[in-house]
């Protein structure tokens, strides 16, 4: 039986930052994936992320991917995928399923990286075929290049619903409405901002009553959740749907630490059942560690982090670094993490009902109820200025840990501060060269440029656009305020596709200038 | 329906094109992807009928946990077409179309 | 969790959505979970046991949490006080062919 | 509520639950008490589920019998609750010549206890079960046993109990056992004491400690036990099955399942405390299992578990009152064949319990054999 110095189960963004930093040190290091494709959700995760450069911000998901893989064969890791871990077993001994046989290993230490499991919610007709996880839609189109439905009902507005809600848009699919049990949207605002505008709506304290359909969905029905969560009679709506997509939540995939006989709790904090672990990762069991969502649900970019701390304390326990090594390398790290994890998301605010942001800024209800900023909203929001000339304007209303657009602009123009969850401000005295880089570089996708001096009664608005076709200068559509409500037909005036921007291509539309505040997307076609 | 070209991941990589047969008729694939998104491309989505309720189940999670969409594979029953790679000429049948009996009738 | 089993629970009432299907691999409803629990069932495990819920070819990742909850609701617990159930190898559901294909070593040895 | 009882039952497994059921239909107070969180969790929820008489010692075979006689085929009707009992045979299997010699052994001392058991060849086996390969060259087959589903025997006893006012109290784990009087009647627990005029300690390998607090030791050892469950499929064969060389029994279940117990020789030197799978058994089980039913390659293992064996030094259970010891009942020491007569033994216990005479002769079952 062969033994290693560490075996990282599961090869997603925990598991193959764990893998990297011990092998990094030196450690024979082995990452088991039960997936034909290692990156965990990571493939899956087409949008740009948040936080700032050391959380790997505005880089996309599956870039990040393809940057650990990079990393974990330059430090030597061996990476072996479509093998199932079916077992730990005591003196960390895993069993893998590969090839159509069953295979044995040890290794002095063990990190588990499983990441989690989508949680399910039972409804009349939750059974039919066309009801899918919003994981299994992103699957389908994300990995496989599949629709998984042409019209799509999306449960959930957290922010797995809010991006696989965006992502069928980018698809090809359309999303007839997002509800959600819970009185206020869940995700962070500009993900939904960003499928509000293309003109889906919200129903906040609303639920699935049933899924309509004899062999597979063919509509569903929703209503207004009262008070004891009960349905209130007459509220009902239906909409025509092929596709119920579920986005309620995700759980700790535990079981192989649980069976290791790690010290387990259930902790509604990390949404489920996890192992106990101390501030390195560590289970209760010596030399087992866990990272990423197994340990408690949070965002990749806290589980690269989570990874590489219990990488760097495998290499601790196993004396190829010493402990001020440790102390000093997982310093930095803590920091990064403890600084993903404030803002008003932050694990301790779940369940929280929080009114004013860190800048005493009121938030925004519209943007909790019905995913938008209302236009009488958004001007109390620091990004948003009545400067003249081209200049940003900055729709983040929400304190969340993100600052890519005080990086990448090169004047200096929109200011965070050290504080990495305080919202953007627009530097009135500072000029704004109108690059664009901000706009393709936002995560969120709140960021305009408004340009309203040049000609007379016109204004020209630039919009981040992530959809095919891209437009060309002088088509013609419609320009759509926050709401999804087109405002005025509109002409594109210019497209910027530069690889700085990623993807993110910059489509300048001009709409006449009392509509410069309101115009926030462009669609080619409008419903009637 | 197949994504022929997406805005951020361009156009899928895919396999060669294959030919399988889905209960009896040939239908077209690309080779390694997952049989349920070969079929679901295809408009395919009742994988087979439950054995107590006999009830449609089709994709659910996609990832393999779930275990919904799994069909006669190579007349292998309980078969996790999600995450299992379509190859050519593989027979793919729709599973439980009958209900299963007791069969304690002469216990 | 309670651990008096004759504490009064009060009757089974049925409900409106009692033939839900909760377990999908196993097909039990609601209202049969319902019952297992005013049957003295108070556990996951026991109700498992019972009913075969969790037990199929998924053993219980899609529906251990819905269960968790409806033993939460009709017993007046809270869900993270109903103890989880023993996890068991194998992980995924594995051939006979393949476990006995198993030479008790590594790949490539 | 009231800790006192006629009867405090410690453990809440088959036997106690068979017993608890026995006395409460006799309207006769009892408590329960379970050290673990749920009812049935030792070797009442982990075992093959055999319900047999053919293979067993001289001693508990009277047991049997009584059992597949008078109270399994009524079962069903009793606690109104399917526990999936099938009276299909057992098959022993032999594959080679020192094999049948095993079986003729145990065949000859079971026919000479009166039971209907017999050698049949490999062909006569494969016309009995299709299923079997060649290399069964033969078998020695007992028509009248079977199995029934022990999770849900034990829960229906436990069911059936609570419907008539048992009491049933899990987590309780019991500390000591204590004498007033002269007489065995309080269970202390960690949180409560109980008091009973009769205390039944029937709570598997735990008995051990527990009694000892009494100053009585009964002679066993934990074992371990480990099974394979595997998908549901058609409906196969509902024999029994064993094998000479134990490398594996089982049956399908009515669900459709395959339980199959695995032996992998190291069961007796399992490390202590819960009992965890071993990282080798399932491929052992299995490569066993094919060898015996190629047909089965495909059908998947869905879960393995594992469980302690109060392996009893003569490998039969102590059933018995204890001279020194007034007002206690041990039901101990089962030794990984206990489900099958769990229902007779419960009510036996609860007929020592309740100080009648014992409807099956158990006297080389007792205590005192070990005082020598």
């Amino acid at each position: 039986m062969k033994r290693y110095d560490l075996i990282v189960i599961g090869a997603g963004p925990a598991g193959l930052s764990a893998a990297i930093e011990a092998g990094q040190q030196g450690l024979k290091v082995i990452v088991f994936d039960e997936n034909a494709k290692p990156g965990g959700q990571l493939f899956k995760q087409i949008h740009k992320f948040f936080g700032s450069k050391e959380h790997k911000a505005k880089i996309r998901g599956f870039r990040i991917g393809e940057e650990l893989l990079k990393a974990a064969a330059e430090a030597g890791v061996e990476v072996v995928l479509n093998a199932v871990v079916i077992g730990l077993y005591l003196e960390k001994e895993i069993t893998v399923r590969m090839d159509e046989k069953v295979y044995h290993y040890k290794a002095d230490t063990i990190i588990i990286a499983t990441g989690a499991t989508e949680n399910m919610i039972a409804f009349e007709g939750w059974t039919l075929p066309g009801v899918i996880g919003a994981g299994a839609a992103q699957t389908m189109m994300n990995l496989h290049g599949v629709m998984p439905g042409q019209r799509i009902f999306m449960l959930g507005s957290g922010n797995v619903g809010l991006v696989v809600s965006y992502q069928l848009l980018q698809a090809g699919c359309e999303v007839a409405a997002i509800c959600d049990a819970a009185p206020r949207i869940g995700g962070y605002g500009v993900h939904a901002a960003k499928v509000a505008r293309y003109g889906v709506p919200f129903y906040t304290r609303h639920s699935i009553i049933k899924a309509e359909g004899t062999d597979r969905v063919t509509g569903v029905t929703i209503g207004e959740v009262g008070p004891n969560w009960k349905f209130v009679p007459g509220t009902e709506k239906h909409f025509d749907v092929d596709t119920i997509c579920l986005a309620v939540g995700l759980s700790p995939m535990s079981q192989l630490a649980q069976m290791a006989g790690c010290a387990m709790e259930d902790n509604p904090k990390k949404a489920g059942l996890v192992p106990t672990i101390d501030e390195y990762g560590e289970t209760s069991v010596p030399g087992i560690f866990a990272a990423g969502d197994v340990s408690g649900i949070e965002e990749a970019s806290a589980a690269m982090i989570e990874g590489r701390i219990a990488g760097a304390a495998a290499a601790y326990r196993l004396g190829y670094i010493t402990l001020e090594s440790l102390e000093e390398k997982t310093a930095a790290m803590k920091k990064a993490l403890s600084s993903l994890r404030r803002g008003m998301f932050a694990p301790e605010n779940r369940g929280k009902r929080i009114e004013k942001t860190e800048e005493g800024c009121d938030i925004s209800i519209n943007l909790l109820e019905k995913g938008y900023v209302a236009a009488d909203e958004i001007t109390r929001y620091p990004g948003v200025t009545a400067k003249k000339g081209i200049h940003p304007v900055v729709e983040c209303t929400q304190n969340i840990p993100c600052n890519p657009c005080q990086d990448v602009c090169p004047k200096q123009c929109i200011k965070i501060g050290e504080d990495i969850t305080a919202l953007p401000r627009v530097e009135e005295f500072v000029e704004c060269t109108g690059c664009g880089l901000c706009v393709a570089a936002c995560p969120g996708q709140a960021i305009f440029l408004v340009n309203s001096g040049e000609t007379p009664g016109s204004a020209y608005v630039t919009l981040p656009y992530e959809f095919l076709p891209i437009p060309k200068a002088g088509d013609k559509g419609y320009a759509c305020d926050r709401s999804g409500h087109a405002v005025c037909e509109t002409e594109v005036v210019t497209v910027k596709s530069i690889s700085a921007y990623d993807k993110t291509n910059l489509v300048t539309i001009k709409v006449p200038v009392e509509l410069a505040d309101a115009a926030r997307a462009y669609r080619r076609e409008v419903k009637a | 329906m197949r994504i022929e070209e997406h805005p951020i991941l361009g156009k899928p990589v895919k396999g060669r094109r294959i030919t399988f047969i889905y209960d009896g008729k040939p239908m077209e694939g690309f080779e390694g992807e997952p049989i349920a998104a070969a079929l679901r491309a295809a408009g395919v989505v009742t994988h087979r009928y439950t054995r107590k309720q006999h009830k449609p189940r089709g994709i659910f999670c996609a990832i393999g946990r779930c275990t919904d969409c799994v069909m006669i594979v190579n007349g292998v029953p309980n078969v996790r077409t999600c995450i299992t790679p379509l190859s050519e000429g593989m027979t793919v049948e729709t599973q439980n179309t009958v209900a299963a009996d007791d069969g304690r009738a002469d216990a | 969790m309670i651990r008096d089993r004759s504490k009064d629970i009060g009757e089974y009432r049925p409900a409106s959505d009692d033939d839900m299907l909760i377990c999908r691999c196993e097909e039990v409803t609601k209202g049969e979970i319902r019952r297992a629990i005013h049957d003295g069932m108070y556990t996951l495990t026991e109700i498992r046991r019972y009913l075969r819920v969790g037990m199929g070819l998924c053993q219980g990742q899609t529906c251990t949490r819905l269960v968790k909850a409806i033993i939460a609701s009709e017993l007046g617990t809270s869900p993270a006080e109903t103890k989880p159930a023993t996890a068991r190898a194998p992980m995924r559901p594995v051939e006979m062919k393949v476990m006995a294909k198993d030479t008790g070593g590594s790949k490539d040895e | 509520m009231n800790n006192r009882a006629d009867v405090v039952i410690v453990g809440a497994g088959a036997i106690g639950c068979s017993a608890a059921y026995y006395l409460a239909k006799q309207k006769i107070n009892v408590i329960v008490l379970e050290g673990s969180d749920n009812i049935g969790n030792g070797g009442s929820s982990r075992n093959g589920g055999g319900v047999r008489q053919s293979g067993r010692d001289p001693r508990e075979l009277p047991i049997a019998m009584y059992g597949i006689k008078h109270i399994w085929p009524n079962l069903k009707e009793e606690l109104g609750m399917d526990v999936e009992y099938y009276q299909q045979g057992n098959l022993r299997l032999g594959k080679s010549e020192a094999n049948l010699k095993v079986l003729e052994g145990l065949t000859s001392r079971a026919v000479a206890c009166g039971l209907d058991v017999r050698m049949i060849s490999g062909k006569e086996a494969r016309e009995i079960c299709p299923y079997l390969s060649d290399v069964v060259m033969g078998a020695s087959w007992c028509p009248t046993d079977g199995h029934a589903n022990p999770l849900l025997t034990t829960l229906a006893f436990y069911r059936k109990a609570r419907q008539l006012g048992a009491r049933f109290i899990t987590g309780e784990k019991v500390k000591e056992i204590r004498k007033i009087k002269g007489q065995a009647r309080q269970v202390v627990t960690e949180n409560n004491v109980y008091e009973g005029d009769k205390i039944i300690i029937a709570a598997g390998m735990d008995s051990r400690a527990i009694l000892n607090t009494v100053g009585i030791d009964v002679p066993m050892s934990p074992v371990l036990l480990e099974t394979l469950v595997t998908e549901a499929v058609e409906p196969m064969f509902y024999q029994m099955l064993g094998t000479a060389d134990a490398d594996f029994y089982g049956h399908q279940s009515t669900h459709g399942s395959f339980v199959f117990g695995i032996t992998s020789g190291f069961e007796p030197f399992a490390k202590a405390g819960e009992p965890v799978s071993s990282s080798h058994a399932v491929s052992l089980a299995s490569t066993g299992i094919l060898s015996y039913f190629p047909v089965l390659e495909n059908l998947k293992v869905v879960r393995s578990w594992a469980g302690w064996i109060d392996d009893c030094a003569d490998h039969v259970p102590v059933i018995s009152t204890v001279e020194e010891v007034p007002g206690l009942v041990v039901a101990c020491g089962f030794s990984g064949h206990g489900f099958g007569i769990s229902p007779a033994a419960g009510m036996l216990v609860s007929e020592l319990a309740a100080g009648t005479e014992t409807t099956v002769d158990i006297s080389a079952l007792g205590y005192h054999r070990f005082r020598r």
